[in-house]
């Protein structure tokens, strides 16, 4: 069953490589993600048997966040036809396109579902490997040095967190044990764990994952990115890859804490944070390119989320509201902007004014967004950098819950100035009111729906999904 | 533990302080080629018993990094035309001495952790992370794309090498998977710096893109 | 409790319906208006059964975490600001579907229509929320609502940028009430527990009030926190700016009241809010006296008559710590009734200045004149709203002021000297303070309304539709009312004032003060008619002639005193910092070729404080951009010195650790 | 028992009566006086003293013209003056130290109806759109932004020393004991009062009233346009308006404690003394120029707070 989540996309995905029309295949990663959507909440709700001794295992964290990013890989599938409709120059790379998108998806649920941490090891470098081509969708100059970057920093992350992994499989055979990289293994023998190899590992570990989930000083290739790549291919990255980044750093956190070393991890959650927010902060104030300025929005969310796992207890809940969040909150600002990008064929803030009247839609939406993401009420953000900034100072942490929300309020600045320009202005500065397609408004107005929703109303199952996900990250009975 | 574990660790060292002071590209992929021999053989000799998996391991990690991936390297180097020198960022002198202090700082480090029993006082972790260091070392220092590659390579050589020591935490299957993801990356590498040869004009290289910036 | 409901149910259903009839712009409009007027139908009998005394149970709904749960309620202290909001918001709503009518060509009215009634249901969820939390999110939404309606004109650059700093401001005021509220609420978020967790914090409850009056005074427009005010209010449709002026503003001192009941005097509220009414009287007046924009005039007249209630509630705060009972009543009630009366009197003029430019087409004073003529019912409307503006018997505008006055008057003649003095001067500068605002509102009448038309425009004016000048008669007959029924407000007021720690309000006192004011308000009136009358009568035989030009035969309206030089006089005596800053290009030629002064009315504090400050701000953020400068070497330099740095912390951390 | 309170109300009827009578009598006469002294400096004969009285009632019999400008606003605008000013000049204390009609807090209503009366001049003037008018009222108001501080803070400094909030109170019996001790204070607060007065009622140093100038002048340049009968009301309320300020400074200066029935006639003699004195300084001293106004009714501030900080010390 399990294996079956992770194969089907890639299986969907060989069968768009071998799909002779252009068309055909954009139907093809809107049908494959639906099937994985629906297999994902399936699995969700009864939770199927181990595989592979414990290999592949599905508990409480992975069951929000295998249903998370499969739903929100769908909304960006279904952008996808309309999104690749408007570019008939790009026939031929859709093939590949296509295909690499939906075995992104397999590998992402393959990370989201591995307890083995060499599998997901595997699983990490693999959807790395599979979005280069995504990146290099549009075969530019620009959009090559992206992809290049991309892979040579995601490399070297990406072996570090071998590196780590080793380092961690190490302490338990430098501890006396039986030196395994079965997660189940390690949480047991975690109490005689060898303490300065289990460090070093985590410090590793949370190099070379952060690198993934691009926490700075390791963000740099963010913004180069999420830039130059297609909108979509944004949105999966922002809302699923680094998701499933951050699900490995919560399994290294889970082991630390088992082993009774969850301090040190927690500090340095914290310190890395922080610093992430505040360096987004920092290049969003003044930022000329409003796609540049999502992937830094991408970094200070990740930063968030970190920093609340750092804090922990109620801020561990609220770190995870805040992924979901986060994943459609991208999804609604990376889907508009690449709206926005192609009907005025700039993406910089300079060229692009007054959008309000001439894509009323999109540009609606994209304010919206902003202000979902910013964390305003009533969407679901709110909440959780609620949670957060209330379990730092229940935590008693004052000095980081001021920089924290000091931080936001920067951002709220930087981001705001851009967002605004860009949507406000003169009525047909660039031009007439054009007609927008269906189909590239509805999914970031489902992804905004559910931003909302969370923030109006979480269910009774998705608090008490969300609680359990806290308990395990915490390692709490 | 044989005894043939310690001289190749530091073969394997030397040949770091090599590709360091290398001024040849040809030359710092064949050292990079020649780290991948010692490991194939380290794999062997760091298990007394020969078991299939080792042997498998072995075989698979001297093929992929002592023959298929230099072979990589030297047909984009033609393909590209990429000149035969190194350009180093950091002069050769000043990159040994980088070097050196990596491999220091390595030993002190090592020195921190404890040891169980038989793995007491080896090489294995210092050179380990040396070779890491290097790696970051021509990573950083040196100009070229595929200097950068090379670099990535000995950066996986010096993981390797710890891993050496966990060869029944990772199961065959994960080993495997690390060396293909090692292949189809570098493969992919390969390509783009094709691409880029081909979208700019030869002389221009991969390392030297700097339009996307703040 | 349950009309309130029911009204803001109401107001949400009109605002989502009149979003889905987007494409039918009048009944959109049409709807929403109906909607907040069935909302005040709603919501009042509440509001002023609660000040009556009735004192409806509160409600705790169940939330997810980390709200865990949502409490709402009345109490004296919101049902008083809850009876303004509902009255003017219906008031502003008919005349706002009127206002925007002439619109509906060009654009979708609908939207400012929804974002209206949302806004007003934000404000009254502001006024119902029982937790922190509830008014936190109450707070952001009304911000957000007010927000898409000051930016409705956005397609001018000025309306941006005030929409802009607004939104700046309201954030950053966010910012420090949730960081108040966060560190008082460590257990639970309810009034109640906020109150607990302050009486037993310490210095922390002190951190908590000033976070909380600094957050709340952003909105409240507490000088010189007041920057975001004259542009958003100049920017918004005037309905809009009647109402934000009108309520909004008056619900940033709901908050500082509230933050008050939270931590109690573990802050100096006396001295603080009388030093803040005091400057932001002086400085909002002082700027209002040479603004060029009406609405600009009228927002910095906002300030100053916030900075008056203020004045009169830190008056109270400070009774209330020297156990003053009877002060306390008087300074308390006085800042209090100032808030009723100046909702009535500001939103009067805001709607007329909307009038105005509905009729004349321009805000700018120096474009107006001779409007009484053309437009009589907005005319006369507007000239008696600029009289209670001014703060004179026998309108509204002094009602507040009086007992005010007689608060500050017996504690500064009966107290010990060096409590006393301050309080005398503070009569004084109230006293200046309402000569310069009769000065102002002079002016305003004068330039604006009398005389002959400056413009093409100001001559071809025409009346407004009844749909606009019936709110305004509305207001305007509250305002020639309201002194005579304060007196039955008084009483009201006693359970307030207890909820604001005053023990043994003294209602009487000021009930009597209120009566005598009324009977002077009878005396006037009476009097004013009958001498009127009489001088109709005396001056019956009259003959109609141009104005006497001292001989000067060709009078045209370019010689009439102008606004600026009406209030050159006094604009000359200002301190240099509130000055408006001239600047005429000196050119040192035989013969001069004629130079334009350009005269810089913004504001001082923008000018000489947050400007230059986010300018450094933004440039040293700037300079970090070398960071990120597309080279990839050091991208990858960064990853390997964080992994060396912090392997090197941690394990040299456990080495030494270790033993 | 009965017969003595019937007898107290009719005194209190009788005693209202006679104030009000002379609130609506008196004004007039000063301004005839102040006329007759400046016409005796000036060495000439003078109008009668009772030739206001005749101006009054010649204007009010007379037609007037109105221009073509103008709105309700031009004749509403003298009524209500003149009904504030008659208002003020209620609550001030005259004849035996009381007012017509007292309260707490009447001295803030006065300062207010005045500021009432100014207004409606004001807004009468900028009625007709005459530069000149516009000019009148601004200088009018920028005075007045000075005056009104110190006219605050002298009655604020009697309060304080009396303890009191009514006029009545503190201008009434108490201020002898005052004078007893806090003399210094009340010199300072009476010379304040009179600098007020004196720029209140435009006069000399800060108007001329007799000036023929339009461009120098300040309160009757704002009355240009008003003739006939209107004019008339307008006089009379700046005579009313010149009562009260000299009702309250005569109240100040003559601090006796006068029996009963020499209250009248202590307080009618102080009047004409006070507009006397008014003529004195109108026929010795110069008009100041414009700019140096404000200085003058600073110092007036000055007086007025100098003495509010010896009496609250």
């Amino acid at each position: 069953m399990l294996l079956a989540l992770v194969l089907l996309p890639i299986a969907m995905g060989a069968l768009a490589f071998a799909a002779p029309s252009p068309r055909l295949r954009t139907y093809l990663v809107v049908t494959g993600a639906a099937l994985h959507a629906a297999l994902a909440v399936f699995v969700a709700c009864s939770p199927p048997p181990p595989m592979f001794d414990r290999w592949l295992v599905l508990e409480p964290l992975g069951r929000l966040i295998v249903p998370l990013l499969s739903v929100q890989f769908l909304l960006c599938a279904l952008y996808v036809p309309a999104y690749l409709a408007a570019r008939p120059e790009r026939q031929r790379q859709n093939r590949v396109f296509c295909a690499c998108l939906l075995a992104l998806g397999g590998t992402m649920s393959l990370v989201a579902v591995s307890h083995h941490l060499g599998l997901m090891w595997v699983g990490i470098e693999a959807s790395a490997l599979v979005s280069a081509p995504l990146i290099y969708f549009y075969r530019t100059p620009r959009s090559l040095e992206a992809t290049w970057k991309y892979l040579l920093i995601g490399s070297v992350g990406v072996a570090f967190a071998l590196y780590g992994s080793f380092f961690l499989a190490s302490s338990a055979l430098h501890g006396g044990q039986v030196s395994s990289l079965l997660f189940e293994d390690l949480v047991r023998a975690a109490p005689h764990l060898s303490k300065p190899w289990l460090h070093a590992a985590f410090v590793i570990l949370l190099i070379g994952y952060g690198t993934k989930i691009g926490l700075a000083p390791m963000h740099t290739w963010k913004p180069d990115v999420y830039g130059e790549a297609p909108a979509v291919v944004g949105a999966v990255l922002a809302g699923g890859l680094s998701t499933c980044a951050l699900t490995a750093l919560m399994r290294f956190l889970q082991i630390c804490t088992a082993a009774g070393d969850g301090q040190l991890a927690r500090s340095l959650l914290v310190v890395f944070g922080l610093l992430s927010m505040g360096v987004a902060a920092a290049f969003m104030i003044g930022q000329r390119d409003y796609k540049r300025m999502l992937a830094y929005s991408s970094v200070e969310h990740m930063g968030i989320i970190v920093f609340g796992l750092g804090i922990g207890g109620l801020a561990t809940y609220g770190a995870l509201l805040h992924i979901l969040g986060n994943s459609f909150g991208k999804g609604v600002l990376f889907m508009t902007a690449g709206n926005l990008h192609r009907g005025y064929g700039s993406k910089l803030a300079a060229d692009v004014s007054g959008a309000i009247h001439r894509f009323p839609a999109s540009a609606g939406l994209f304010l919206a967004g902003f202000f979902a993401i910013t964390g305003s009420p009533p969407f679901g953000l709110f909440l959780s950098e609620l949670a957060i900034a209330r379990g730092a100072f229940a935590s008693g942490s004052y000095l980081g819950a001021a920089l924290f929300l000091a931080l936001l309020a920067t951002v709220f600045i930087g981001m705001g100035a851009v967002v605004i320009s860009v949507v406000q202005g003169p009525r047909g500065a660039e031009g007439p009111r054009e007609r927008e397609q269906r189909l590239t408004l509805v999914p970031p107005a489902l992804c905004l729906a559910v931003v909302l929703l969370l923030g109006v109303y979480v269910p009774p199952w998705l608090d008490s999904a969300l609680r359990e996900a806290a308990a395990v990250v915490e390692m709490r009975p | 533990m044989s005894s043939l574990l310690e001289p190749l660790l530091v073969t394997v060292l030397l040949l770091n302080m090599f590709v360091l002071g290398a001024t040849r590209l040809r030359a710092v992929i064949g050292a990079s080629a020649a780290q991948g021999v010692c490991l194939g053989v380290l794999t062997v000799t760091a298990h007394g018993e020969i078991t299939f998996e080792v042997v498998a391991i072995a075989i698979a990690a001297v093929a992929i990094k002592a023959v298929v991936i230099p072979r990589l390297l030297y047909k984009a180097m033609r393909d590209a035309a990429i000149a035969r020198d190194v350009a180093p960022l950091v002069g050769v002198i000043p990159s040994l001495v980088i070097g050196a202090l990596g491999t220091v700082f390595a030993v002190v480090f090592a020195g921190t952790l404890p040891f169980a029993g038989a793995h007491a006082g080896t090489l294995v972790l210092p050179s380990s992370l040396a070779t890491v260091l290097t790696g970051c070392v021509v990573l950083t220092t040196r100009r070229k794309a595929i200097t950068q590659v090379v670099g990535y390579l000995i950066l996986e050589n010096g993981i390797f090498i710890l891993g050496l020591s966990l060869l029944d935490a990772m199961p065959f299957l994960v080993e495997v998977g690390v060396l293909l993801d090692l292949v189809v990356g570098i493969f992919v590498m390969a390509i783009i710096i094709h691409h880029v040869s081909r979208e700019f004009s030869a002389s221009t290289d991969a390392a030297e893109l700097a339009e996307l910036k703040e | 409790m349950t009309g309130c409901a029911l009204a803001v149910a109401v107001l949400v259903a009109s605002a989502c319906g009149a979003l889905l009839a987007h494409r039918r712009g009048r009944l959109a409009s049409g709807l929403a208006a109906a909607g907040a007027v069935l909302a005040a139908a709603a919501a009042l009998p509440d509001a002023i059964a609660v000040l009556a005394g009735a004192a409806p149970p509160e409600v705790a709904v169940p939330w997810a975490a980390p709200i865990d749960e949502l409490r709402f309620g009345l109490d004296p202290l919101s049902a008083f600001f809850a009876v303004p909001l509902a009255a003017l918001g219906a008031i502003c709503a008919v005349y706002g579907a009127f206002y925007l009518d002439g619109q509906r060509a060009q654009r979708r009215i609908a939207v400012p229509a929804c974002a209206y009634n949302l806004l007003l249901a934000a404000m009254l969820g502001v006024l119902l929320a029982r937790d922190a939390i509830g008014l936190v999110i109450a707070w952001e939404l009304m911000t957000l609502a007010s927000y898409v309606l000051v930016t409705f004109d956005h397609a001018q650059r000025e309306v941006r940028r005030a929409g802009w700093v607004y939104l700046i401001a309201s954030h950053l005021g966010v910012a420090a009430i949730l960081s108040m509220v966060l560190l008082l609420g460590t257990d639970g978020f309810a009034f109640s527990a906020l109150a607990a967790a302050g009486r037993a914090a310490g210095s922390a409850a002190t951190v908590a009030g000033i976070l909380g009056l600094l957050g709340f005074g952003v909105k409240a427009g507490l000088v010189p926190l007041h920057v975001w005010l004259p542009e958003a209010h100049a920017s918004a449709p005037s309905h809009v700016s009647a109402l934000m002026s009108g309520v909004l503003v008056k619900l940033g001192l709901y908050g500082i009241l509230r933050t008050s009941t939270f931590v109690g005097d573990a802050v100096p509220w006396g001295p603080l809010l009388m030093v803040f009414g005091i400057a932001g009287a002086l400085v909002g007046i002082a700027l209002a006296l040479y603004q060029r924009d009406l609405k600009r005039s009228l927002a910095y007249s906002t300030v100053e008559n916030i900075g008056i209630a203020t004045l009169g509630l830190g008056a109270g705060f400070w009774a209330r710590s020297a156990d003053e009972p009877v002060l306390a009543t008087l300074a308390f009630a006085g800042g209090l009734l100032h808030v009723w009366s100046h909702t009535i009197q500001k939103g009067l003029m805001f709607l007329g200045a909307g009038s105005l430019l509905h009729g004349a087409g321009t805000r700018d004073l120096e474009q107006m004149g001779g409007l009484a003529k053309r437009m009589p019912r907005t005319g006369a409307l507007v000239l008696l709203g600029a009289v209670a503006l001014a703060g004179l018997p026998p309108l509204s505008g002094f009602v507040g002021e009086w007992l005010i006055y007689l608060g500050l008057a017996r504690g500064g003649t009966r107290a010990a000297s060096f409590v006393g003095l301050p309080l005398l001067l503070a009569i004084a500068v109230m006293a200046t303070v309402g000569v310069m605002a009769a000065l102002c509102f002079v002016r305003i009448a004068g330039i604006a309304l009398l005389g002959e038309p400056r413009s093409e425009g100001a001559a071809r004016a025409h009346e407004s539709p009844r749909g606009m000048v019936l709110p305004m008669a509305l207001l305007a007959a509250l305002a020639v009312l309201l002194p005579f029924v304060a007196p039955l407000l008084a009483g009201a007021l006693a359970p307030l004032l207890v909820e604001l720690g005053v023990h043994a309000p003294a209602v009487a006192v000021a009930h009597d003060a209120l009566v005598d004011l009324a009977r002077v308000g009878i005396a006037l009136w009476a009097g004013i008619l009958a001498v009127s009358l009489l001088v109709r009568r005396l001056a019956r035989r009259r003959r109609e002639a141009e104005t006497w030009g001292c001989g000067y035969l060709a009078p045209s309206p370019r010689m009439q005193y102008s606004g600026a030089s009406f209030a050159e006089g006094l604009h000359r005596l200002l301190p240099g910092i509130l000055r408006a800053k001239l600047s005429v290009p000196y050119r040192a030629e035989l013969f001069p070729p004629p130079a334009d002064l350009t005269v810089d009315a913004g504001d001082p504090f923008t000018r000489a404080a947050y400007a230059p400050l986010l300018d450094r701000l933004a440039q040293r953020f700037g300079q970090l951009r070398w960071v990120q400068r597309g080279f990839l070497h050091l991208y990858i330099l960064y990853i390997v010195v964080a992994v060396v740095a912090a392997l090197a912390v941690v394990s040299i951390g456990d080495f030494w650790g270790a033993p | 028992m009965l017969g003595v309170t019937l007898a107290v109300t009719a005194g209190a009827v009788l005693d209202g009566i006679a104030k009000a009578a002379a609130i609506l009598i008196v004004p007039p006469l000063l301004l005839g006086v102040i006329a007759r002294i400046k016409a005796r400096f000036a060495g000439r004969v003078g109008p009668p003293l009772l030739q206001p009285y005749h101006d009054l009632r010649k204007l009010l019999a007379k037609g007037s013209v109105v221009s073509r400008t103008t709105t309700w606003v031009f004749l509403a605008g003298p009524a209500v003056s003149l009904v504030a000013v008659l208002l003020a000049a209620a609550v001030v204390p005259i004849g035996d130290g009381r007012a017509l009609w007292s309260f707490e807090g009447d001295f803030i209503l006065l300062a207010y109806l005045l500021g009432l009366a100014r207004y409606a001049t004001m807004a009468a003037a900028l009625d007709t759109g005459s530069s000149f008018e516009g000019m009148g009222a601004a200088r009018e108001a920028t005075f007045a932004c000075i005056a009104e501080p110190a006219f605050v803070l002298g009655l604020l400094a009697l309060a304080r020393a009396t303890g009191s909030l009514s006029l009545s109170t503190f201008l009434g019996p108490a201020i002898t004991h005052v004078w007893a001790e806090e003399s210094a204070s009340l010199v300072l607060v009476a010379a304040g009062l009179l600098l007020v007065l004196l720029a209140e009622n435009s006069r000399i140093p800060v108007d001329d009233p007799a000036t023929h100038l339009e461009l120098t002048m300040v309160h009757e340049v704002m009355v240009l346009d008003h003739g006939g009968p209107v004019l008339g009301v307008v006089l009379y309320g700046a005579a009313v308006k010149l009562f009260v300020f000299a009702a309250l400074l005569v109240r100040i200066a003559i601090p006796i404690a006068a029996p009963a029935h020499l209250a009248w006639p202590a307080f009618l003699g102080g009047l004409v003394a006070v507009a006397a004195g008014i003529g004195v300084i109108e026929s010795t001293l110069a008009r100041l120029r414009l700019p140096y106004v404000p200085a003058l009714l600073l110092s007036a501030c000055l007086c007025c707070a100098l003495a509010l900080v010896l009496l609250a010390r």
